[in-house]
Order: structure tokens, then C-alpha cells, then sequence
């Protein structure tokens, strides 16, 4: 009992810490409140942005993206992963140009996004699409390549094929690292979501952000900052609580 | 009360770096006065014979330039109207030292020659792009006002620059497009538009503002009194020399120089002090920012505003 | 229990696979392993093969599996080409090859429709470990894992059961027990076996016939005529294991 | 000779085919030149860039930031990677943090940056090397907690202990891993160089595509993208060549 | 060759360790694997443990190696606690655990300093596998992994060595020839061996002790006292052998 609470703790001295530590320079004034608002401060205007409904409004909007783009993305790079990780020909076929495109920026994209989406949901939807499908994507191969050949070798002696093998052997044994990529993809999504709301919209948490660095409110661009972690964190407990349901028999989780 | 001088840490370290080793940080833009400055090097030879050099950092926006000014990360720069109104909304400390002549022909609200719109009556209920809070974005609205259309009767799309806003309305993703110069004038150029607001300035001057950090204008009001004589010489030297300053600023924008002429071509350089005329607009503009919600709370610009 | 004698199994068993192995050659880069080998397994028959470790025991057990090709030669069953005859074969590895993603009692049912559950518990229990069934796999001694292997192998009643040193890792008991236990399936089910293993004592209990493996080839190829069930106190199998042992140790 | 030669090939076929494809549309004026240029267009442009050293200027530094960031958050990101795989209170300690941070996008921390770092190299680098930083975490982390237990059950056996045990057991069982983080880093190093080199600087790759996307230089801007891409490729290719040399044992290697 | 008998050898021997287990529990959650288990192992002696799969012989290796604690009771070297008497232990196991990223005379030179390479080399030797010291373990057989493991295991000259089936997946000769040379290493390196095998006849040629663990605990302890070298065939060992296995079977 005890010893669970300590661990419960220890997590949170860090975080809690610097809040405590960035009180105390705000109280002082070792830095000007102008610059770095206090802590207090913060809440009081994030206090308000909850009780107005903006925030949640803001939310909503940035969740729903988000959801969608994950699902399209990380659904494109999973399939690419399998392909790529059973067929030598498609990865010979695709890998280069999937690397390629993987490093061109966000922001680089822009124009040729706005001509082929336009400036609606479908351009930053597509976005975020495409920031999640590459972890995805290489956490998939990885994992595909790395099943021991003789799983695979076993599950066709005893019939399995196609839809069976890859259901019963391959995405299994894929799936420890493709949980990896996932946890990367949650913390990708939100990144290139500031990116995406930045595009003709009035609503959304990068909209907030961006329009609080604009206006220089510094209040704000703490509050979106901290939001930006926690939706991080709430991202990633949920990926854990699916990779501990999914990898029961995964020797770090048998007790 | 913004005439206490900070004595953290940061500041002393500052201290050391700039002003006691005699150098001086100017941040600029592509292509606006500050940049001509730098080219020309009157500056330069102006602060010699006070021990001064000059450290020049570019800038991708305004709002960069005014946030290396609040960080004292610079001590001088220039940077667009409605940056000195978000500073002073967001509390940061900022001392607007002087003003560029205006240039409301500098920006506009253009339509497509075919889009059968015609005049800002037509507007409403229209896609309109710009920059938030951009000195376009305050054109359109004092338009649209005087024709009778509230700011919430449109569409606003707020775009994230003007290569977007270009490329939004070149595809048709947006029905109207209010910019800026030199975009302005190159959208006019590329392609077959109405400017709506040709030839009214609805009371607004456009002007840009030249601004300091608090400290090096309490500390060396001699030295924004050089550098605004500086820059003065070198817009001065402009004026008279159009053709070579379209070369210029055409090879530092990568943009053509028909465009940069045009833009040019309508404009006149050269430093105003703070005066009581432009404390007033300013002062209207920050209002209409209140009141669209741009801005969390009414403000006094006149606090920011000296005059001397 | 009458035994049913080979000739009498051959005839009421279609299931089991007559393999035929011609001139194989089998090489990996530079390294010959198996080189012009010919083999003929008769239907039903139990062929034990023997060899030092690195004398391609498994190499050639994996040709016959179709998981590798020969470099040269030819393998047929019932006259028919790997590809051609469906024949059911089933594997036993050295390794368990367990799925750590699945229980004991969905490893065994691996491949299985229909009724698998009911099957699937029924095998587990001939080998002993039905209230393993719902464990994962990690958790079993390695002994016991690869007890689960060999129910999954025997599931599926195949034609053909392969298997590659399967009882290496077993106890004394388990594995005289599982001996017993596979010569009795393949007397009821009437597949064809063949058997790699290190102890020769077992290939003569299990056997019809014996084959030894060295420098890729066959080297001796005895017939184990000796009545089943076989016990090992019988001195026939004392003699040809020590025959057996004696051709090992000469080369 | 001849199916190497086509294996050679196919990986190119799409990058090929994009360019023609996209010569014709623009041959054709389907998409105003303007806001796409042709390649030829581009190609034009991009020679000039080379000949007047421009492009080797702002390659320089670009070049120059990303390995120094590189270096300091990678070997941040390790070492806390080994250090959270082999302590359980390092773990818990520092994790959630880490992971909060990790979603921070870099884009909303910028007003903080400039506030530590001011706006010179620092600020560059930090971005980049907090950028580059979470993926050598986790693939690090992923690595060690991976290795098979009875290895280092083995190791101790067998005297190895503290470094010795790192460097025989721990380490290159999780290089593959690392391997793939690193591989990821490179690709976020150039995203984050060009959202850095957006601060008070005049050279620069990312300079270069920030100001061509201010001006609407098109041209600018596909080079800028294509170079990225480059980049990308040549990064990963050198990535891929360390990782083949380093696991020369690993079975995907052997032949 | 003249072999020293155990007393001798105890006493020119300091290196070897006296191990004595006294009333040992091991649980793992609920499932009590050993019982009050009571053993005393000599200085020099070889100790072999027979007993089903699952018994629990690995689990009683690891807490001698220390590499466990046991849930109750008390292990002495030489009289001192595990942590306190330094000894040199190294365990061989079921599976061969040779590193994938070094080359085989790297893992057998796993450890070592100085002139490890010697070392590793002539150690490599003694297993047969010379030639094989610049390949990766993966392109061994299995067999030859077990042998490289082995080569590791003795090159550190250990005061106590392990074994945990080490042999159980090498072939009849190799077998063979890996007892007489455990044995051969055994007498002259004087180490105290403590080995777990499912193969009875193995345990019989090698042990001065053979231990029955059933249920978690000890039920057969015999003392094996026939001179060594021996052979197979002698009819004292055939005895020992067939009344551990009715031992075994009884239960
Ligand atoms: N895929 C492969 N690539 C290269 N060499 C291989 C491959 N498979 C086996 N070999 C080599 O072929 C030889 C025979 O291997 P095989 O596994 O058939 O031996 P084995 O008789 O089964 O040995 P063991 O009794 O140890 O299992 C060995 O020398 C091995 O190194
Ligand atoms: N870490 C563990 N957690 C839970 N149960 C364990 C663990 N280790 C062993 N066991 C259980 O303890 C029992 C004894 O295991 P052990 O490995 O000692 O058996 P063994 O006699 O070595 O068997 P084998 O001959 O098959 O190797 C088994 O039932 C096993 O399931
Ligand atoms: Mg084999
Ligand atoms: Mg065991």
C-alpha cells in the first residue's frame, strides 16, 4: 500500500517540481511576469477559457481532427508496413519514396496541400494523415521483419495462410513494435496539428495556439502548452492500457 | 508603469553583451526600410565615430522582430502597426520611436475581374482571406463598415501567410482577398482582379512603426534619435532613386521587379516622429481590434507612444 | 491388442504417403550438404534417421517438408510432385515454436476448424497437460512446451509427421511415455513418420527402418524387423544399437 | 546483371514518375505555373542556386546545426533511453515527464526558447536536439527492455558487470532498436531545422524555404522540398549503412 | 592414466566449493515449486539430478547460482552465504544463449581477460569447433551452438560449474565424447558439478551422485561408487540405471 503510493508519486515530483520552482521565479520576479506569466496566472485564464465553453469548443474541434487523421494515416502506414514487410517487390517498389516524402516538412507541404485539399478540413485532416502514418508505417516493417521465420515457417505447415497467417502469426509478433510506433504517432499527431490548424480556421487548439503567439499572449501559449502535454499524456496511458490488453502474453506483462 | 528597469539576471547579462561592448542589434525584414538601411550602410558609418558597431538579424515577420525586442534579444527593429497593439495586449514592454510615412495604397481587397463583384456591397456573405489582425485584415473591416456590413456578415478565413492567402484565392478556395504590398501589388499584376478599396484610405494611413526595447530607449535616446536620422537619410536616398531600390529589394524578395515597382511606385520612405495624429489612429485601430475580439481588453496606446 | 503387421496397415491406411527421394543435392552457397541422395520411404513405414550434429538431419527433413529445394533431384510422393500431392504433413521442431501470443490450448488448435477446441483438449490431455490448457506458453518448462508442440502436431492427424529431434528436451519418463505414445498413434492412424533424433536407442525402439547420415550421404540403412510393442531390454535392439554406435564412432 | 539492374530500378519508378507527370501537368498549364512551377523551371532555378554558392551557403549551416543538435539530444535521448531500460526509479522518475514533454510541439515553445536561449545558435539547436531527442528515447528504451533476460542472466554469470555488461550485452541488443530510432531522428532533425531556422537567422536551408514561402518563390519552395527529401534519403542511406556494419551478426544481414 | 579417487582430489583441490542446501522453499506466487528441500554437496563431487519435467531441477540450479532467492531456507559455499563466499559458478543451459552479435571464439571468450583469445581458442578446440571460431553463432547448427556454449562455460576454469541439460541437444557421439570430456575436465580441474539431465544413463556414467527430485523434494539419493572411466556396459551402472527409472515410473 505504501510503497504503491510512493510509486504513484515519483512520476509527478518533476512536473510538479517545475511548476512549484517556476512559482517561486514568477513570485520573485527573477524573470518578468511580462514574459512568463505566473502559474496562478495561468490558471485564472484557463479557469475562464473552461467556463466560457471556448476551451472545450477549441477541443472538440482539434480531437475530432486528430481521431480522423490518425485513423486514415496510421491505417495507410499499418497496410504499407505489412505490404512492405511481406513483399520484397512493394518495398523495393514504395520504401524510397515513402522515405522521401517522410522528410519533407509539414510546412514545406503547405502550398501544394491548399491546391490539392483546398483550405478546408480535408487539407488538415491529410496533415496530420501523413505525420502519423510514418512512424506507423516503420514500426509495422519493423516489426513484420523481425517475426522469427520459423512462426511463419510453422504456421504454413499447419495451413495457415493469407488472412490466418497474418491474423494469427503475423500481426501478433508485429505487434509490440507497431504498439511503438503508435505511442510515437500520438505525440506526432498533436505536433503537426498546430501545423494543420494554422490553415483557414477559427477553431481548434493550434488555432488557439497560434493566434495566442500572434497576439502575444503569453497566458495562452502556456495554456495550450500544457494542454499539448497533457493530451500527450492522456494519448499515451490510453496506447498503454491497449498495449498491456493486446500483449497479455508479452513476457514484460505476465505476472 | 513601465520605467522600473529590471535588474535580473538576463539583463545584466545584456548589458555586458550590448550596450557595454558597444554594439547595437537591429532586427529587420526582407526587404523594408531597415534592410535599404543596412545595404546603404549609412548606419554603420553614422555609428563609427560613437565606438558603435551593428549586429543586423533578420527577422520572418513582425511579430519575431517584436518579440526579440520584448526579449531584449534586439534593441531596435521594425515591424508592422498591429505588432505594437499585440505587445502592448499582451503586456509586454515595447516603445514605438517613430513611423514610416503612410501607404494606403498599400493595401487593398481584391476580387476576380469575373467573379461579378464589383464593390464592397457585394461582399457580404463572402469568403474573405487574411491575415488575422493584419493591417489588410483592419482595411477590409473599415471598409465593409462603411458600406454598411458588419464584420460578422462575411466569412472570414484567417491564412497562415500570404503565399497561402495567394494560393487559396488563385484556386478559388476563397472569393476575396485582402493583402498587402508587395503581394498586393503582384496579385494585381498575375492576375485579372478589381481592387474594391482603390483610392480610399478610410482614415487609416498604414503606416509601420519603428520600435525599441524600453531599456536601450531609456538608456540611449541618442542613439534612436541616429538611427531614425539614419534611416530617414537612407529612405531620403530612396525616394530619389526608385529604380535602383526596385533592383534591390526585387533581388532580396525574389520577387519581380515589375511587382516591386508597382508596389514601390506608390509608396513614399521616409521617418515621422510620434505625433498626436498618429497616437490617434493608432489608438482607433487598437479599438476596432477590441472590438473583433482580436485583442482580450481595451488600450491605451498612448502609453507605448512617447513624444519628444 | 493385436498390432496390425506393416503389410496389413498399408492396405486399410490410404491416408499415409509413399516418399520417394532421387539424386538430391543440396547445397547452401559453397557449403555441399547433402550430396546425390536417394531415399525410398514406404507408405506407412517409421524411418528413423540418425547423424551427427551438422550432417543435414534437418536439411533433409526440410526438403521433405517442401520448406527448402533440393539443388538437384527430385522428390516425390505417391509418385507425385511435392506441389502436385496435398498430402497433410505436419512438423516437429527442435525448438518448440510455440506462439507466445496464444494459450497452450489455442497453440494446439492452431490451423483447426470446426470442432478445434474439442480436439484440441483431447490431445492435450495424451500428452498430459489438459489443466496447462488456458497458461501461455512462457510460463511452461521447457519440457512442457514442447509436449504442447508435439499435440499440436498430432492434432491434425496428418499423413506425414515429421519430426526434428521433438523429444531432446523431454525427461526419461515423459519421453519413453511419449515414444510409446507416438508409436501407438502411428500404429491407429497409420501415417508415415520420419524421425530425427540423437539417441539411437530410440531409433531402434521406434524404427522400421534406420538411416544413418554422413558427408551428405547414406551410410548405412538397416531394416528393424523386431515385434512391437518393443521393450529395451530385447537383445535384437541391444545389438543394433550398438551396431548403429560402433559405424558412428569409426568414421 | 540483369535482375539486379531492375532491382536497381524500381525503387525509382515513382519518384520518376511523379516528376513526368508532373512536367505534363505543368507543360500543360492544368495547374497555374505559378503556383507550381515545372521542373524544368525548377531544375533552372536550382542550378542557379548552386552556382552562385548560395545553396552551399545555407547548406552549410543547416548542415552544420542539425549534427550538433543531433549529437546533443541524441546522446540525451540515449542516455536516458539506458537509463530508464535499466532503472526502474529512473523510469518512474523521469518517464511521464519525458513523454509530456515530447508532445509539446516545437512550434508553441518557441516563446519560451527565445526566452532561455535567445534568439542565436542555442535556441536553434536546443529545438533541434529536443526534437531528435524522444525518438532515440524510446527506441533506446524499447531496445533495452527487449533484450532477452537470459542474456544478461548469462552476462552476470559470467563476471560482465556495469560497463562490460553494457557494452557485450545491453548495447548491441539494442542497437536494431536504436538503429531505428536514429533513423527516425534523422527524419525529424530536418522538420525541426526548418521551424528553427525560422528565428533571427539569414542562412539556412530552412531560412531559405521560409522566406521562399513568404514571397511565393515556388521554385524556391520545391527546392527546398526536393532538398529536404534529399536529405531525408541521403541521411537515412548513411543511417542504413551504419546499421549493416553494426549488425553484420543480425539474421536480416547475414547472407 | 592413473585418476585421482575423490578424497585425493578434495584435497589437492582448494578450488572446488561444498554447497549445502538446508530446508529450502521456493514459490513462484502460489505455485510452491520445492518443498523443504535438505542437500549437502561436497567439495569436488559430481552431483547429477534426474526428475520429470517440471519438477523443478532449473529452479533448484538457479538458486544455487544464486541467480534466485530462495522463498525460505539457507545455501552455504564453504560455509559462508552466496554473496559472501566469492567462488567462481558458470551455468550452462538448455538453450545455448550464445550472443547473436559476437563470433564464436568472442562468446566463448565472454569474461576473460589477458590472453583470453589462447584461452577461448584451445577451449575451442576441446569441443571441436576451431574452424567455426570466426563464424556468427546463427549460421551453427544447433548441436554446434551447444558446443560453443559449452567451450564458454569451461574456459573459465570454474570452481563450480552448472549444467542444466547442456547435453540434451547434441548428437549420440558428440554426446559421448561431451561426457568423457566433462568428466576428463571434471578430474582435473577438481571443480564440484552440479548437473540436471533427463537422460539416466548420462546421469549414471557421470555422477558420484544421482538426486531424484519429485514433488519438490528429494526422494532418491544414491551414492554411485563404480570406478571411472566407465563404460555403458557395466552391469553395475545398468542396474543403477533401471532402478532410478522404476524409481521414476512408480510415482
Ligand atoms: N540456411 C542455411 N544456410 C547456410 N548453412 C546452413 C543452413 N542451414 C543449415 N546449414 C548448414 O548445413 C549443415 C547441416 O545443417 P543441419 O541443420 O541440417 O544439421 P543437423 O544434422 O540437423 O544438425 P543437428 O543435429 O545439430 O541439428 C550445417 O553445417 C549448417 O551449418
Ligand atoms: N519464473 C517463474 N514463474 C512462475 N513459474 C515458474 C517460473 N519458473 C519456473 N516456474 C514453474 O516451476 C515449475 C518448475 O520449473 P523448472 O523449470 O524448475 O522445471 P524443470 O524440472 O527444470 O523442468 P524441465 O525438465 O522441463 O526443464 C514449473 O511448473 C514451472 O511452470
Ligand atoms: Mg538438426
Ligand atoms: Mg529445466
Amino acid at each position: 500500500m505504501n510503497k504503491k503510493m510512493v510509486l504513484k508519486i515519483i512520476p509527478w515530483i518533476i512536473p510538479i517540481g517545475t511548476i512549484l520552482i517556476w512559482q517561486l521565479i514568477a513570485s520573485n520576479e527573477w524573470i518578468s511576469t511580462r514574459l512568463v506569466p505566473a502559474p496562478f496566472t495561468v490558471l485564472t485564464s484557463f479557469y475562464q477559457l473552461v467556463m466560457s465553453g471556448e476551451l472545450f469548443y477549441h477541443m472538440e474541434m482539434s480531437l475530432t481532427r486528430a481521431l480522423i487523421g490518425l485513423l486514415i494515416g496510421g491505417g495507410i502506414g499499418f497496410i504499407l508496413g505489412i505490404a512492405n514487410g511481406l513483399s520484397k517487390f512493394s518495398y523495393l517498389f514504395t520504401d524510397t519514396s515513402l522515405q522521401m516524402i517522410r522528410n519533407i516538412p509539414n510546412l514545406a507541404l503547405m502550398p501544394l496541400v491548399i491546391i490539392w485539399f483546398g483550405i478546408d478540413e480535408g487539407a488538415k485532416i491529410f496533415l496530420v494523415a501523413i505525420g502519423v502514418m510514418f512512424p506507423i508505417y516503420i514500426n509495422t516493417l519493423h516489426g513484420i521483419k523481425n517475426i522469427d521465420a520459423g512462426f511463419i515457417e510453422m504456421g504454413k505447415m499447419y495451413g495457415l495462410k493469407g488472412w490466418a497467417l497474418f491474423k494469427e502469426i503475423l500481426l501478433p509478433g508485429a505487434l509490440p513494435s507497431i504498439f511503438v510506433g503508435l505511442r510515437y504517432a500520438l505525440g506526432i499527431m498533436w505536433i503537426t496539428l498546430i501545423v494543420a490548424e494554422t490553415i483557414a480556421t477559427s477553431r481548434g487548439v493550434g488555432y488557439l495556439a497560434m493566434t495566442a503567439q500572434q497576439f502575444m499572449q503569453s497566458d495562452i501559449i502556456l495554456i495550450t502548452i500544457i494542454l499539448y502535454a497533457v493530451f500527450g499524456k492522456v494519448a499515451d496511458l490510453i496506447a498503454q492500457w491497449g498495449e498491456r490488453k493486446a500483449l497479455r502474453w508479452h513476457k514484460s506483462y505476465i505476472k | 508603469g513601465c520605467g522600473s528597469s529590471p535588474n535580473s539576471d538576463k539583463t545584466s547579462g545584456q548589458n555586458e553583451n550590448g550596450s557595454s561592448d558597444k554594439i547595437i542589434r537591429m532586427g529587420y525584414q526582407k526587404g523594408n526600410t531597415i534592410n535599404i538601411l543596412k545595404e546603404s550602410g549609412i548606419l554603420e558609418e553614422k555609428l563609427k565615430e560613437k565606438g558603435y558597431t551593428v549586429e543586423w538579424k533578420e527577422f520572418v515577420h513582425g511579430n519575431a522582430v517584436v518579440e526579440g525586442l520584448v526579449t531584449k534579444n534586439i534593441d531596435f527593429g521594425h515591424a508592422a502597426d498591429g505588432a505594437g497593439i499585440y505587445a502592448q495586449a499582451g503586456n509586454k514592454p515595447l516603445v514605438y520611436v517613430g513611423a514610416d510615412l503612410p501607404n494606403p495604397e498599400g493595401v487593398g481587397v481584391l476580387v476576380h475581374k469575373d467573379s461579378g463583384l464589383t464593390s464592397i456591397k457585394d461582399l457580404k456573405g463572402k469568403k474573405i482571406g487574411v491575415l488575422q489582425g493584419g493591417n489588410h485584415h483592419y482595411l477590409a473591416v473599415l471598409a465593409l463598415e462603411e458600406a454598411g456590413i458588419s464584420a460578422e456578415d462575411v466569412e472570414w478565413v484567417y491564412l497562415n501567410d500570404a503565399a497561402q492567402g495567394r494560393t487559396a484565392f488563385e484556386t478559388n478556395k476563397i472569393d476575396v482577398l485582402a493583402s498587402y504590398d508587395p503581394f498586393l501589388a503582384g496579385t494585381e499584376i498575375d492576375l485579372e482582379t478589381i481592387n474594391l478599396t482603390e483610392g480610399k484610405d478610410y482614415g487609416y494611413p498604414n503606416r509601420t512603426f519603428y520600435y525599441t526595447n524600453e531599456e536601450f530607449n531609456q538608456e540611449h535616446p541618442e542613439l534612436v534619435e541616429l538611427i531614425l536620422a539614419a534611416t530617414d537619410e537612407s529612405d531620403k536616398w530612396a525616394n530619389e532613386n526608385k529604380p535602383e531600390v526596385v533592383k534591390l529589394v526585387s533581388k532580396m524578395l525574389g520577387i519581380d521587379e515589375a511587382i516591386i515597382a508597382k508596389a514601390i511606385e506608390r509608396r513614399e520612405y521616409g521617418v515621422n516622429k510620434i505625433n498626436e495624429e498618429i497616437i490617434a489612429a493608432q489608438q482607433k485601430q487598437a479599438d476596432v481590434y477590441y472590438e473583433l475580439g482580436l485583442i482580450p481588453a481595451k488600450i491605451d496606446v498612448a502609453e507605448y507612444m512617447p513624444i519628444n | 491388442m493385436g498390432v496390425p503387421s506393416l503389410a496389413e496397415r498399408s492396405t486399410h491406411q490410404k491416408k499415409a504417403v509413399q516418399i520417394l527421394l532421387q539424386q538430391i543435392d543440396k547445397s547452401f552457397g559453397d557449403k555441399t550438404v547433402l550430396k546425390n541422395l536417394n531415399l525410398e520411404i514406404e507408405s506407412g513405414e517409421f524411418v528413423v534417421i540418425v547423424g551427427k550434429s551438422g550432417s543435414g538431419k534437418s536439411t533433409l527433413l526440410r526438403l521433405v517438408a517442401g520448406l527448402e529445394e533440393p539443388t538437384s533431384g527430385q522428390i516425390t510422393f505417391n509418385d507425385q510432385s511435392i506441389k502436385d500431392s496435398k498430402l497433410s504433413a505436419t512438423m516437429m521442431y527442435q525448438d518448440s515454436r510455440l506462439l507466445p501470443w496464444k494459450t497452450v490450448i489455442n497453440n494446439v488448435g492452431l490451423g483447426l476448424k470446426g470442432d478445434w477446441k474439442e480436439k484440441a483438449e483431447k490431445t492435450l490431455d495424451l500428452v498430459g497437460l489438459y489443466s496447462f490448457k488456458d497458461q501461455w506458453p512462457s510460463t511452461l518448462s521447457g519440457g512442457q512446451q514442447q509436449r504442447v508442440a508435439l499435440a499440436r502436431a498430432l492434432v491434425h492427424k496428418p499423413s506425414l509427421l515429421l519430426l526434428d529431434e521433438p523429444l531432446s528436451a523431454l525427461d526419461a519418463l515423459t519421453r519413453m511415455d511419449m515414444q510409446n505414445l507416438i508409436e501407438k498413434l502411428w500404429l491407429n492412424q497409420g501415417f508415415t513418420a520420419l524421425l530425427v533424433t540423437h539417441d539411437v536407442r530410440e531409433a531402434v525402439k521406434l524404427a522400421d527402418r534406420i538411416i544413418l547420415i554422413e558427408d551428405g550421404d547414406i551410410t548405412l540403412n538397416i531394416k528393424n524387423t523386431v515385434k512391437r510393442p518393443r521393450d529395451f531390454s530385447d537383445v535384437m535392439l541391444a545389438q543394433m544399437e550398438k551396431k548403429i554406435l560402433e559405424k558412428i564412432m569409426e568414421s
